[in-house]
């Protein structure tokens, strides 16, 4: 199985597979074959290499022997949809390059609104996704509804 | 000795205090803030009663109700903690007037050592040596001027009636001077309704190191040897320990007979902490005395064996002190770290939030004095100091390798701490060798924050574990337990 | 010192010696059967390997398997714990030959002290009193009567090769003394492969007194004072203390150069125990030597400030003892409770099954070395010890409430333990006097067994907000959670 | 709210109503005023006329203080339906006085049964319940089958 993790420095994809009792991993051309154990639902612990680890679970982070990491694992066809279609046609637009739904619109026509600004909510792939203003300027148009689907590639608002 | 006594505090002090407490067969009565309904003493306690309100204004600090709740209860003394209202004239005199007893020293020993300028004179007169100074009624800038040039730059510029660095200053030169004096004059009358200052010559590579005493209402005092707590970060000590790596036994005699003769200068009784500045040369200040137990006590009850809780509940009952001076000897060395809910790599900021998982260590030489359990919230309307950890061990070098044990079993998940911070200093060069002041942290503060995040390739296997096994439970459908970092990175993906 | 030892011992006796490791720098390696893949001292150890298995015969003790995973994981000497190998001649040769420093005394002492006869003859020998007997290579039962008519009833017929109880009768008078002594060589037989026995003067009231030495390979062997081991319940120690409330200084000094005389008469190094039992007259005799740590050493690690664990690995890796008879001082009192999983109320059956919620206690004075962690499951395959809590206070009193109130604040949920039958203990009147010999549980059988279910009201009142928030939350649909005990009354109420 | 208690050595209905923000609790006449605060899935802290106790539930037990009771709690209605009808008719007679569904018969005829061996297990109220044999004797009569549901007051087996 593929997955696409990132760390604070290191952005790559690892394959991970399940040989009988153990999980086989290729992190970066490492290979590591893992001996892990559901100790409750938070906990568990890992033998690699015959080194023994305690391993947390929380809503966002993982704990090695105390120690906090936050890694992010997703499945890369996510990534690839969530990072595809670098459209650029226009500087002052705001596009989405997936289909989604939009949850909110933080902006109205004549706003004035700052570079790095979120002025959209948007519902894809399950996650809720703000989109950025692009640069500052006014807000001249926008195109979408709240509670409304949006195709990919779609112009949501445009900034003059 | 009392039958019940309340306990006019929270978190682990107030927990600390319920143990000795029950120990000795005296029910304990906690009181608690709306906020603190949930909270680690308030189930500890044998009763427990609301106070209201949220911030310390509004609960801790408001002495008709906690009185109100001592007589409602039939406790007959109140342990104040440290804080809130333990250095507290007023209510020290209140639990007087009402029958109950203030476990603390004579309401006159806080009042005269709570004001700074009172307590050097008072100190002066008793042959405590003090830094050299200039406090006066109605002191003009242009005498504190005149007195910074005839000792030297730096000065540091302090208020009267203040504490923990409100209205302090450090002046280096004569031109900083005009500006510090007037701030420090208004931010202490901000903080303290109160805007006198005195100015001080201030000390470099000092040491803070206090002496622990104990006296009782029949005039004996004794001292339970020093405790180091040059680790500071903003004035706010991180680690302490007992004995210090930098004096010796002649010193430590001189301090602890100066902090006797400080604390009988009072007419104090109660555990008390009389405070140094000691400088590189060996040469110690009085810098204050503190009229209360302190956080740091348990260092002193490892190396000494002596319960603090349980003498200042004796000593307010009346006992004569039954440990003589020469009863107190130094057993081995003990270190404390101070678990703080706060995040190293953001500026030490507070981090509140739901502890999702908590593991204390223990076995050999290990102690940990919590306040907090598995599940509770930190929250951000009081100290963030969440636990003390203390260890024991015969020497300083095992003391510091059982300290970094137990901090390696520690585990707090879900809000951030200071624990690998505090890894970080114990494995300082600096202070492995006792060579350190209360400098240390800020000369050091990139290599005290760096991470080495050894074990990150095992997170990533762990992760990758977590997600393929939820993935095949069908649990990965909301996309929030194994990704919602994602939620960032999409962000940043979008082309707008 | 080693850089890898490997831990050849589970439960919480691993999680002990895991911690001293880390202090000392040193990699743990675990093994593990497997029933314990989930267990505590795996998630604890640098490294953890298989051994296969379920029951100790299948795993802990085979000791190929222990020496293949200590070669391939690069450890240099084995740490036996207690139990298992730790006693086991030819393991300690085993690692020998293979280069491993076997952590205990050399192979030789462990054979003299494991076979009884052998160590009361060698004892003798050493001037260290035996309890009379007899012991001679094809005991009749005609010999055996004769000396029992001599010495006078009752005696005890024991097995030369035996331990915990098998093979053991105690002969109360003439009439019973032939079956006994077949049943007992049987017993021996079968237990032990070996069906010689011995017999032995019984003592009346006795005391279980035993001496903790240490001793180095240089041939310096320290005592490091006694534990009152008299706590039992069928040969198994409940509760142990430091000092014991029976002896005197002088008594202690006897009886402490006495184990010291018997450990280098079999030419001891690593820290052993030697058994004592003390009538009420207090003449002692030697019981038997144990060659390894015993389980209630945290009660001396707290009198003396020595960590025993420590000093094994120190004096296994040649070093010279540094502590002197003479720096050897009991500072206060120590009290440790076992904590079983299992039922007073019904026998003291083990109660294996899920620990749902633990809670360990902390703050002054109090170490809890736990083997377990909320979640784990209690096996039936080993020792139902899931814990020893022990405590610390300058004299037996205040221990005594320290380890009530550390006892309050242990909470063990799901399974059934022994904790509210240690209070009961602890509060009975002759243990308080210090009072007791061997005989203590079973004539108070009754009174420990009691319960006093003050809180009974507030256990109702809780189950109803519980069944009633329950109720609005619609979760009762299942019936399960608040009532699956009905089912036993529904079954009642049939009508058949 | 009614609700019948049992304890190891009590048995009777208790009243439990809450009042704001606390409960109002009847036991045999005593009257309580009580403050909870759940901590977690499991844990509570309970405040009863000042006193705090701290308060653990597993499936099966409470403990208050950590010290372990067994109290039993269940709507008076489904009691009184478990233990209403006292039929006697047929000394060997196997009757069930509520509906249910026969869950297993572990008897067949021409069996010998003796005196509170168990004989079939009903499924009703959601719980499982065994039925013993009256008395000893042989199995007459089956009048059921497994997972088939049943009639209050029905006769399932005789015994002679």
């Amino acid at each position: 199985m593929e997955v696409s993790v990132r760390t604070g420095k290191r952005e790559f994809d690892a394959n991970i597979e399940k040989e009988k009792d153990r999980y086989k991993i290729d992190i970066e051309g490492k290979q590591f074959f893992a001996d892990y154990e559901p100790l409750s639902e938070t906990d568990g612990n890992l033998i690699v290499e015959g080194k023994s680890y305690h391993v947390i679970f929380t809503d966002n982070s993982v704990y090695v022997n105390g120690v906090h990491f936050d890694i992010e694992t997703i499945d890369p066809l996510k990534k690839e949809l969530l990072k595809s279609t670098k459209l650029e046609k226009d500087e002052g637009a705001v596009v989405t390059s997936m289909p989604g739904n939009v949850k909110k619109v933080l902006v109205r026509e004549g706003d004035r609104v700052e570079a790095g600004q979120p002025v959209v909510v948007l519902e894809a792939m399950k996650m809720e996704n703000e989109l950025d203003a692009p640069k500052s300027g006014i807000v001249k148009k926008v195109n979408v509804k709240e509670n409304t689907p949006v195709e990919a590639n779609a112009v949501l608002i445009e900034i003059e | 000795m009392f039958d019940k006594v309340l306990i006019a505090n929270r978190g682990e002090i107030a927990v600390r205090v319920i143990r000795t407490l029950k120990e000795m067969g005296i029910k304990s009565v906690a009181v608690f803030s709306d906020i603190d309904r949930k909270s680690f003493h308030v189930n500890m306690a044998d009763e427990a009663y609301p106070l209201g309100g949220k911030t310390s204004a509004e609960s801790y600090l408001v002495m008709d109700k906690i009185i109100e709740v001592a007589k409602k209860s039939d406790a007959q003394a109140i342990h104040p903690g440290y804080g809130f209202l333990s250095e507290n004239e007023k209510f020290a005199k209140m639990c007087e007037d009402n029958g109950i007893v203030f476990i603390g020293p004579p309401p006159s020993a806080i009042s005269s050592m709570g004001d700074k300028v009172t307590a050097r004179r008072i100190m002066e007169k008793a042959g405590v040596p003090i830094i050299p100074g200039l406090e006066k009624e109605g002191l003009t800038e242009e005498e504190g001027l005149k007195f910074a040039k005839r000792v030297g730059f730096p000065v540091m510029i302090k208020a009267s009636a203040g504490g923990g660095g409100k209205g302090m200053r450090k002046v280096l030169n004569e031109s900083e001077f005009s500006k510090a004096f007037r701030q420090a004059k208004s931010e202490a009358l901000s903080s303290f309704g109160d805007d006198r200052v005195y100015i001080e010559k201030f000390l470099e590579e000092p040491h803070h190191i206090e002496i622990q005493i104990l006296g009782d209402k029949h005039g004996n005092v004794i001292y339970l040897g020093e405790r180091e707590c040059s680790v500071q970060r903003r004035h706010q000590k991180v680690i302490e320990e007992s004995p210090s790596p930098f004096i010796d036994d002649d010193m430590r005699k001189k301090m602890g007979e100066t902090a006797v003769r400080a604390a009988q200068a009072v007419g104090y009784f109660n555990a008390g902490t009389v405070e140094f500045l000691v400088d590189k040369h060996k040469n110690f200040y009085f810098l204050e005395m503190n009229t209360r137990l302190q956080v740091e006590h348990p260092v002193t009850e490892w190396v000494t064996g002596v319960d603090l809780v349980e003498y200042q509940l004796r000593v307010a009952a009346g006992e004569k002190l039954d440990i003589k001076q020469e009863d107190v000897v130094l057993r081995g060395h003990s270190i404390e770290c101070r678990i703080y809910a706060e995040d190293p790599e953001k500026n030490f900021m507070p981090s509140p939030g739901k502890i999702e998982r908590l593991i204390t260590p223990s076995g050999p030489g290990v102690r940990d004095d919590s306040g907090v359990f598995e599940g509770a919230e930190v929250s951000l309307y009081y100290d963030p100091m969440i636990s003390k950890l203390t260890v024991f061990h015969r020497n300083r070098k095992l003391a510091i390798s059982r300290m970094l044990r137990a901090l390696d079993e520690y585990v707090v998940a879900g809000i951030k701490t200071n624990i690998e911070f505090h890894k970080r200093v114990l494995t300082h060069p600096d202070f492995v060798k006792g060579k350190y002041d209360t400098t240390f942290i800020d000369n050091n503060i990139d290599y005290l924050l760096e991470r080495e995040n050894v074990n990150e390739d095992i997170a990533i296997v762990a992760s990758l574990i977590r997600y393929y096994n939820s993935s095949f439970a069908g649990k990965v459908k909301e996309g929030k337990k194994t990704s919602s970092k994602w939620k960032d990175y999409a962000k940043n993906c979008w082309i707008i």
